[in-house]
């Protein structure tokens, strides 16, 4: 799995640089969050932009860094999430879980 | 039954890296059927997820891990009816006692058979000594 | 005969329309094969360009034009080598006597095999009373 | 076949808007050529930027063209040809047939 990192103000962005995620990259996926989280970050941003398909594996690896970075009162915030991505988001309820903003900026001016 | 139109029918090792093969065939197997009048451009991501979830259970509950252990995804278009057939060799299941996804407390697992519930009309899962088979289908009008 | 690893295994009507499925098969084909060290870009488009060719041909020779007569594209992939096997019901060919291409003198037809034959390794086309099948293969290596 | 039309200077120029051409869509561009040739145009331009894809019956329809324009002492001429579709240009030794420019500027600039 191709993942670029960078940071920006209090945030660790996590950029996917990958059109699909499926079952044969969201376990990297998730190894990459949850080692993130164990670094010490509280707050992680996932950049979605490049990912046109999301399956249920990958909706699973963003849900357990979710799980780990909450039980820490950290944040996990998707930011640029595709419209049929976003979907399978809403199909699942998940959008109740996750922070998702549009844009990197829309968090910043937000939180920052 | 209906009249067949074409099919594609894929045997691959049961490993995941072949997901995406038969994702992006479903999707282009979308672009072609003309009788569908709903949104084909999302039809053409639904095939490709179910599929992919379907296929990635296969490969996941298969029997052994030996690289000869193969999955058969069998994708039939007839005249109004999509069917997807995925064959697996694994201890199989029972579809009735898959639970629900329970939205109030999100796990992790348990998405797959909800997307190709949502996405696709019937959903089947037949055992038999030799071979499992999960029959999708989805109707095209 | 190598160890199989994958294979696609369609059916179409003989209807032109098909083509595009069969030649994007083939493009997402090559992107699975990671033994092959050459240049995979343009592996994707000469499958794509012999699928469409081969079955191309065996549209335009069947033997009517039926909705029921159909065309079968068998794609198998073994660890060193392609083999495509286009199978049609036509009234066949001896591929002794097509001619090669005339480059001083170019003719608007005639151009498909060529292609097959420059861009893959082997070329065969057998006759039987049931079905004929043209058998092409490419080394992987 | 999704085809457009435009007049530079004294060419046409037919700008094919398909990714595609193939044994399902060649013949009508070979129609559709013909057609403007029998319309008296002596100077065609075929514009394939879009056309990341050529099979034989496709080589076949541009050589039908040509050789009825040549006929009538006519040009066709083929700009924007993507690196792939060359090749087959160049394997079937068509590169020695038709005119080939990178840019419709070219053609204007070298012609006009
Ligand atoms: N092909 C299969 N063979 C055996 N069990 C299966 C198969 N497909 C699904 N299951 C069972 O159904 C459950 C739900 O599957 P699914 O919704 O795809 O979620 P997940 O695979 O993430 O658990 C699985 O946990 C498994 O117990
Ligand atoms: N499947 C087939 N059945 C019968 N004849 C065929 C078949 N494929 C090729 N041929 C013969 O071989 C010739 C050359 O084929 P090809 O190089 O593809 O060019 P084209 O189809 O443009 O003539 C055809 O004209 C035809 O006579």
């Amino acid at each position: 799995m191709k993942l670029r990192y960078e940071t920006k103000q209090e945030y660790e962005v996590i950029i996917i640089d990958e059109e699909r995620i499926d079952a044969h990259n969201s376990g990297d996926l998730k190894e990459a969050l949850l080692h993130k989280i164990e670094q010490g970050n509280t707050q992680l941003i996932v950049h979605l932009a490049q990912v046109r398909f999301i399956d249920s594996s990958g909706l699973g690896a963003l849900l357990a860094a979710y799980k780990k970075i909450n039980a820490g009162h950290g944040k996990l915030i998707l930011v640029h999430v595709q419209a049929q991505v976003l979907a399978m988001f809403e199909l699942t309820r998940l959008t109740q879980v996750f922070d998702i903003y549009a844009e990197l900026d829309d968090v910043l001016a937000h939180h920052g | 039954m209906g009249i067949p139109v074409f099919q594609v029918d894929v045997i691959i090792p049961t490993q995941t890296r072949y997901l995406r093969l038969i994702g992006h065939i479903g999707e282009r197997i979308a672009n072609e059927l003309d009788t569908y009048t709903g949104d084909k451009v999302q039809l053409a991501y639904d095939l490709n997820l179910v599929l992919t979830e379907a296929t990635a259970n296969a490969i996941k509950h298969a029997k052994t891990d030996s690289p000869k252990e193969t999955v058969r995804i069998l994708i039939q278009i007839e005249e109004n009816e999509l069917i997807i057939k995925v064959f697996d060799h694994g201890q199989g299941f029972d579809l009735k006692n898959v639970e629900p996804l329970d939205f109030a407390n999100p796990q992790e697992t348990g998405m797959g058979l909800f997307f190709i519930k949502t996405y696709m009309d019937s959903v089947r899962y037949t055992m038999t000594p030799e071979v499992n088979i999960l029959e999708i289908s989805k109707k095209l009008q």
